[in-house]
């Protein structure tokens, strides 16, 4: 069983603490567990005492005929009320230092896409999930993308989605933040313990919600800085000589069209682009033609119009969502998919 | 007791009963008499909670371990997808929601009132009929492609994903148009047909929760049918209201998702709350303690509840603002809460406590209430909720105070008003077993789910990381024991409609007024119309 | 007893009802008028129409502790009477006593010239919204439109849908629906213009 | 069971009721606690159309000026005209004089059913101009117009969500969403009106009502008086104030 919980220890079951907020996390959830452990020993423990106690004896028992007493109904109905503000007001406080974002510290962005976090770095480094999840990654052992993150500094994420809402979840730094496509939502932390903490995804988004996990590696200062220098990407390679505007078309790729053409020829929900451009395409109507810049255009604004044989017509018009310019950019890179 | 000035000795078992009143299917199906339209819902919901279950142990079974070789081969992602959005909304929509409130409202409350009948009988069919056809369209998705959304719908998911989620929001728009009519029913039945001399302080607990339960269904539901109608619309036209790609903000979406929700589930535990109140008074031969103040909390329950849905967004991407306001008010819902609890207990105090099957169940329901109010408050609390949020300790959380409460206190209502359904008693002993495995198993399935929570494994996960592979077996295991324990329950039911004994007006030895009806009452309830001149729980 | 469980617990309502509008500022004026106009509407309702008042006088009055504030109780209880139904303050014991069966009361009848008048009040509505309009207040211009709008409401509510002459449950229900309203639109306008505003800072 | 006139002109009130008058007060409670949902229902759009209107103000501003305020201002007098004869013909009915009830509730019907023709000729208009929601909207001209009003506006009122103009013009058609979503609800609730009164009429004319019962006529006209009170707050919140 992986170590990074801890079974017996004071926080019973929480998983590692990961910030020094997750050490007061715990400590409230401490508090918050004695006190209804002894809200339910009174009330659980007082109902089973009556219940012994007044057993029916005969059919006609005499009872005793109390409508209320004001003193008692008062008392508990003060106490549990002063109780809950202070939970409220020790809950207040830990959602305010979990809320506030710190002025200074390393700035990284997350993009939550259909089934895959994806991050990307001040300097450029992309851990981008190239083919997305396939089917056989279980859990265990799963292409997980790595956030790298130095130890002992604030580390604010930039959060957003391009499809559906996700949500951002670490255990070990008891935080979770929904990322909400259309805007951006801020999460931070201060690591304080080196190692891998798990992350999850918790708002369900769709048929792979179990198995979009990603990692924080937690790195000492130096190493930290010498990885960002190591994987920075240089200006001159821009990954395999492709056009400027192809390179844009990557990223319109990545956000709208990932989840339903692959690139590797496998079939996801539409057909694939390797080798698309040019490619004879025949269809339900019985017509074919080859694809060319049109027809890609076409199919993009209205995919109704041509429907490839044998594909389902599931494919969402972009009419009035893409510019001119943007599909110009997915033909480009259309065409280098080999 | 509700002294019945007039002698209204009972006179020997009246053959006429409204069971034998007609005959043939269709005086069943075209009745207007709120007892058969009560118990053609009890049919209809026990099928629609058998049905439930089944995906409930079907999706526990997929969950049993993780990785390659899972224990129900066949489940993939996408069905158990369908199994977890089939059993929301199953539950939430067709069992919990319409349950006790139209069973055993409809039977008790013109019967507990003396009335005849409720204000808008033939309303009363026609929302019976407009119920199950929104339970027909909804199920229909089963057949038409599917639904996989959760039962919260939540966009821009359910407006991008390609199953039939027209129909199913359709459906749930239909069935919460019943619920808004069946709650308007109610509301003019408890104003304006009480028996003479019955003020609003001598009508019993059960009515009172009731009444408190119409208000939410009349002020909470309208706000979902028009979210549903304008997710249609989203699906349908692209209006863009809450589909970011076209300027709207999906967050506003979940604030008119959960101004309904949240009331709903006070709407399916204050029915609970008034059955208990009966069930504790009646087993412990003691009037209630505390009549005004269980009274007006359960309306103080209800008129809170409009102010508190933010608790479900507190990591939605709400202002922080928005979460402390609503984290606040949220602690006010726990006071009533505890009001009740509290009062309830004390009725035991000096009384006579007799544990029958219907008396189990209350008490499972104080025990299991307890467990789920506790958790509540911390969910309630901002800095813990955080942690908590959409993780096994939310699930576990609402199946305590849903299952735990409504489905115990509901169980427990047929067990104790069966003689008055049907005049025959049920077999005590088979309603005990049937508590002890309902009571053991959903501990062993639910209390395993809190420390799940806490180790943080997130809710609707089909594949889940190793480490939480032990809990989630005994959790699996646990779901075939309440299983096992709601089949004895069915066993225990049938058997007293086959074989149970002839029951009189009273077994019980209760105090409020359906009990001076013979049982099953005629057609018209009261051979004479009651007067009423004490209290519901007139114990000495 | 109850009574002090009952306003307790309306105490514990309202204070929800004030906390986010104080902390959103929507004009605490305006919803404090609200508030504590329900509070006394149904203060007034409970008094008028089941009689709280006159049976807590009773108890008073059989227990012989009533104090010095039970003439000032009885006075209220008369005005009361008196404005519930004018003219017939000697009939309202009758009236209470039977509740349910006021076979007495015949429905009202509003004469055709008050239709009319209505009627005019309402095209003329119209016509000012419309000219209104024309004019640019900017920000005001809404306000202007929802006030020309209410009054107009508020006249089909009186007369066309007979409001005016209706018990004060009907009026309690249909207020309550405008109320639940605007609870939606305060918590949600509460979260939406407060949310802190993220920045990519590359 | 239910309400029905015997042969001597009186009313057999429905049997779990004491009395006509019972009868007829719970009626009207529940239709008024109907009349709750109703406006509740509405309420959620108005809520959701207010909170858009404050945060892209630009485009609801532009939006109104392609609605055509003369057609929405007959169709308020028509509604409120409606209102009147309706009211009139429950006064009829109360006045046991069934024949001027009928005259009254046909001009009602008349007035819903023109109500009904200008709305289509609205919606036709809009069509034509492929101003509809967002999925098949294509009037670039529209978010053109977006886009220059925007730009004219002084700089202190530009909050980041409506300075990103290219953003502005994609979620422009956000505006006719809102205008065929609402406008939409309404003309269905003025049909389920008009269908109402029609078996009302019909009723009056068989002579079912008379001064002791006339509750279905009473209970139409309510929820014909909730729909033209929709109106009265739709009409200027769409046409004249965006």
């Amino acid at each position: 069983m992986n170590t990074w919980f801890s079974t017996f220890s004071a926080n019973a079951f929480m998983p590692i603490q990961g910030t020094e907020i997750a050490g007061k996390v715990d400590g409230f959830y401490a508090f918050l567990l004695i006190s209804s452990l002894i809200s339910s020993i009174i009330l659980i423990g007082g109902m089973t005492a009556f219940i012994i106690q007044y057993k029916r004896k005969t059919a006609t028992d005499k009872t005793a005929y109390i409508t209320h007493n004001t003193m008692a109904e008062f008392t508990w109905s003060f106490i549990p009320f002063v109780i809950m503000m202070v939970i409220f007001y020790w809950g207040k406080v830990i959602f305010n230092e979990l809320r506030t974002m710190p002025q200074a510290g390393e700035e990284i962005h997350v993009v939550g896409v259909q089934w895959a976090w994806n991050f990307k770095y001040k300097n450029g480094i992309k851990q981008y999930t190239k083919d997305g999840v396939t089917k056989e990654n279980k859990i265990g052992n799963v292409e997980k993308q790595v956030m790298v993150v130095p130890y002992n500094k604030p580390v604010k994420l930039v959060m957003t989605s391009n499809d559906v809402i996700h949500s951002f979840y670490v255990p070990g730094f008891r935080n979770k933040q929904d990322v909400i496509p259309g805007r951006y939502t801020a999460f931070w932390f201060k690591a304080d313990k080196l190692g891998e903490f798990q992350v999850f995804c918790t708002e369900y988004c769709g048929l792979q919600h179990s198995q979009m996990p990603a990692t924080i590696r937690v790195v000492p200062e130096a190493q930290y800085a010498a990885w960002l220098d190591s994987n920075k990407p240089s200006a001159a390679s821009n990954d395999g000589g492709i056009s400027e505007v192809a390179q844009k078309g990557i990223e319109l790729y990545e956000n709208k069209c990932r989840s339903c053409h692959s690139l590797d020829g496998s079939r996801v929900v539409g057909p694939t682009w390797k080798g698309i451009y040019g490619a004879k395409r025949e269809f339900e109507s019985g017509a074919s033609v080859n694809a060319d810049d049109n027809y890609l255009r076409e199919s993009i604004l209205n995919p109704a119009a041509k429907i490839v044989k044998g594909y389902p017509a599931a494919m969402p018009p972009y009419a009035g969502q893409l510019s001119d310019e943007e599909i110009e950019q997915l033909i480009e890179y259309m065409k280098t998919v080999k | 007791m509700a002294h019945a000035t007039q002698s209204t000795t009972i006179v020997t078992s009246t053959e006429d009963n409204y069971l034998n009143h007609e005959k043939g299917i269709w005086s069943w199906l075209s009745t207007v008499d709120h007892k058969r339209i009560a118990v053609m819902y009890l049919i209809s919901i026990l099928t629609f909670f058998l049905v439930g279950g089944i995906f409930a142990l079907l999706l526990r079974g997929a969950l049993f371990n993780s990785g390659e070789n899972k224990f129900w081969s066949y489940i993939t992602p996408e069905v158990y997808n369908q199994f977890m959005s089939y059993h929301g909304i199953i539950m939430v929509f067709m069992v919990i929601v319409p349950g006790i409130p139209a069973v055993f409202g409809n039977f008790l409350l013109p019967v507990m009132l003396g009335a005849k009948d409720v204000a808008f009988p033939r309303l009363n069919l026609a929302s019976y009929y407009i119920y199950l056809l929104g339970a027909t369209i909804a199920g229909s998705t089963l057949f038409l492609g599917k639904i996989d959304t959760g039962w919260t719908f939540y966009t821009p998911y359910s407006i991008k994903t390609s199953t039939s989620v027209i129909m199913a929001v359709l459906g749930a728009f239909t069935m919460g148009m019943a619920s808004i009519l069946t709650g308007l029913n109610f509301i003019v039945t408890t104003h304006k047909l009480r028996a003479p001399g019955q003020t609003m302080n001598k009508i019993p607990l059960f009515v009172w929760a009731i009444y408190a339960t119409s208000i939410i269904q009349i002020l909470a539901t309208p706000v979902l049918g028009i979210t549903l109608l304008l997710l249609g619309a989203e699906r349908a036209l692209g209006v863009g209201i809450f589909d970011p790609n076209l300027g709207g903000d999906p967050v506003l979406f979940q604030h008119f998702f959960w101004f309904y929700s949240h009331p709903a589930v006070y709407i399916m535990v204050l029915p609970a709350m008034g059955i208990v109140s009966e069930l504790i008074s009646t087993f412990s031969r003691k009037t209630i303690f505390g009549y005004t103040a269980i009274a007006y909390s359960s309306l103080a329950i209800a008129a809170v509840s409009f102010l508190v849905w933010g608790h479900h967004m507190f990591v939605s991407g709400q202002s922080e603002f928005a979460g402390i306001m609503f984290s606040v008010i949220t602690m006010l819902v726990g006071v009533p809460t505890a009001i009740k609890l509290f009062n309830w207990i004390s009725t035991m105090y000096k009384g006579s406590v007799r544990l029958d099957a219907p008396m189990l169940y209350a008490i499972g329901f104080l025990f299991l209430f307890t467990i789920g109010g506790l958790t509540g408050v911390w969910l309630a609390a901002t800095g813990m909720d955080v942690h908590f949020h959409d993780t096994y300790f939310v699930v576990a959380h609402f199946h305590y105070v849903m299952v735990g409460g409504t489905l115990m206190a509901f169980t427990g209502g047929i067990f104790f008003w069966f003689p008055k359904f049907f005049g025959k008693m049920t077999n005590d002993t088979l309603g005990r077993i049937s508590w002890v495995f309902i009571f053991t198993g959903f501990n062993v399935t639910f209390f395993p789910q809190f420390i799940l929570g806490a180790m943080g494994m997130p809710r609707r996960y089909f594949e889940y990381h190793p480490a939480y592979e032990p809990l989630n077996q005994i959790s699996t295991v646990g779901s075939w024991l309440i299983g096992f324990g709601f089949l004895v329950a069915l066993a225990a039911i049938i058997h007293g409609l086959v074989a149970g004994q002839k029951a009189s007006a009273n077994p019980w030895g209760s105090k409020t007024l359906e009990w001076q009806a013979p049982s099953p009452p005629p057609h018209d309830n009261f051979p004479i119309t009651p007067t009423v001149t004490a209290g519901p729980y007139e114990y000495r | 007893m109850d009574l002090v469980i009952q306003y307790g617990l309306y105490g514990i309502a309202y204070a929800c009802i004030f906390v986010p509008f104080f902390g959103f500022g929507l004009g605490p004026p305006v919803v404090i008028g609200a508030a504590l106009g329900s509070f006394i509407g149904n203060t007034y309702s409970l008094i008028a129409q089941q009689g709280i008042l006159k049976n807590f006088i009773k108890d008073k009055k059989e227990t012989g502790s009533g104090g010095p504030i039970l003439p000032l109780l009885e006075g209220a209880q008369k005005a009361i009477d008196g404005f519930e139904n004018p003219g017939s303050a000697m009939k309202v014991e009758a009236h209470h006593e039977e509740e349910h069966n006021h076979d007495s009361e015949k429905h009202h009848i509003i004469p055709i010239p008050v239709y009319v008048g209505v009627l005019l009040v309402l095209l003329l509505g119209t016509v000012i919204t419309v000219a209104v309009a024309q004019v640019d207040f900017g920000a005001m211009n809404t306000v202007i439109a929802m006030l020309v709008a209410t009054i107009k409401a508020s006249f089909v509510l009186a007369f066309f849908m007979h409001l005016k002459y209706d018990n004060l449950m009907n009026r309690v229900i249909f207020g309550s629906g405008f109320f639940f309203l605007m609870l939606l639109i305060a918590f949600s306008a509460a979260d939406i213009f407060t949310r802190a505003s993220v920045i990519k800072a590359f | 069971m239910s309400t029905v006139k015997t042969e001597d002109g009186h009313f057999h009130h429905a049997h779990h009721f004491k009395n006509l008058n019972h009868q007829y007060d719970s009626a009207k409670q529940g239709v008024w606690l109907f009349m709750v949902t109703e406006i509740l229902m509405f309420g959620g759009l108005f809520v959701a159309y207010l909170i858009y209107k404050s945060l892209y103000a630009p485009i609801f501003h532009v939006g109104s000026t392609y609605l055509d305020v003369k057609m929405g201002s007959i169709n308020t007098v028509v509604l409120i005209t409606s209102s009147f004869t309706m009211a009139l013909g429950i006064y009829f009915n109360q006045k046991n004089k069934p024949k001027q009830a009928v005259i009254a509730l046909v001009l009602t019907i008349l007035c819903a059913l023109t109500f009904m023709v200008i709305k289509y000729f609205e919606y036709s208009h809009k069509i034509h101009l492929g101003l509809v929601p967002g999925k098949y909207f294509n009037n670039p001209e529209f978010q053109q117009k977006v886009a220059d009003f925007i730009n004219a506006m002084p700089i202190e009122n530009l909050t980041p969500a409506i300075s990103d103009i290219n953003n502005m013009k994609k979620i422009a058609p956000l505006y006719f969403g809102f205008y065929f979503v609402m406008t939409g609800l309404h003309g269905f609730h003025v049909v389920i009106g008009a269908l109402l009164i029609l078996w009302v009429t019909i009723k009056t004319a068989r002579g079912q009502f008379g001064s002791e019962y006339y509750t279905p006529v009473e209970g139409v006209g309510l929820f014909w008086h909730i729909v033209d009170l929709i109106w009265i707050y739709l009409f200027p919140l769409l046409y004249l104030v965006g």
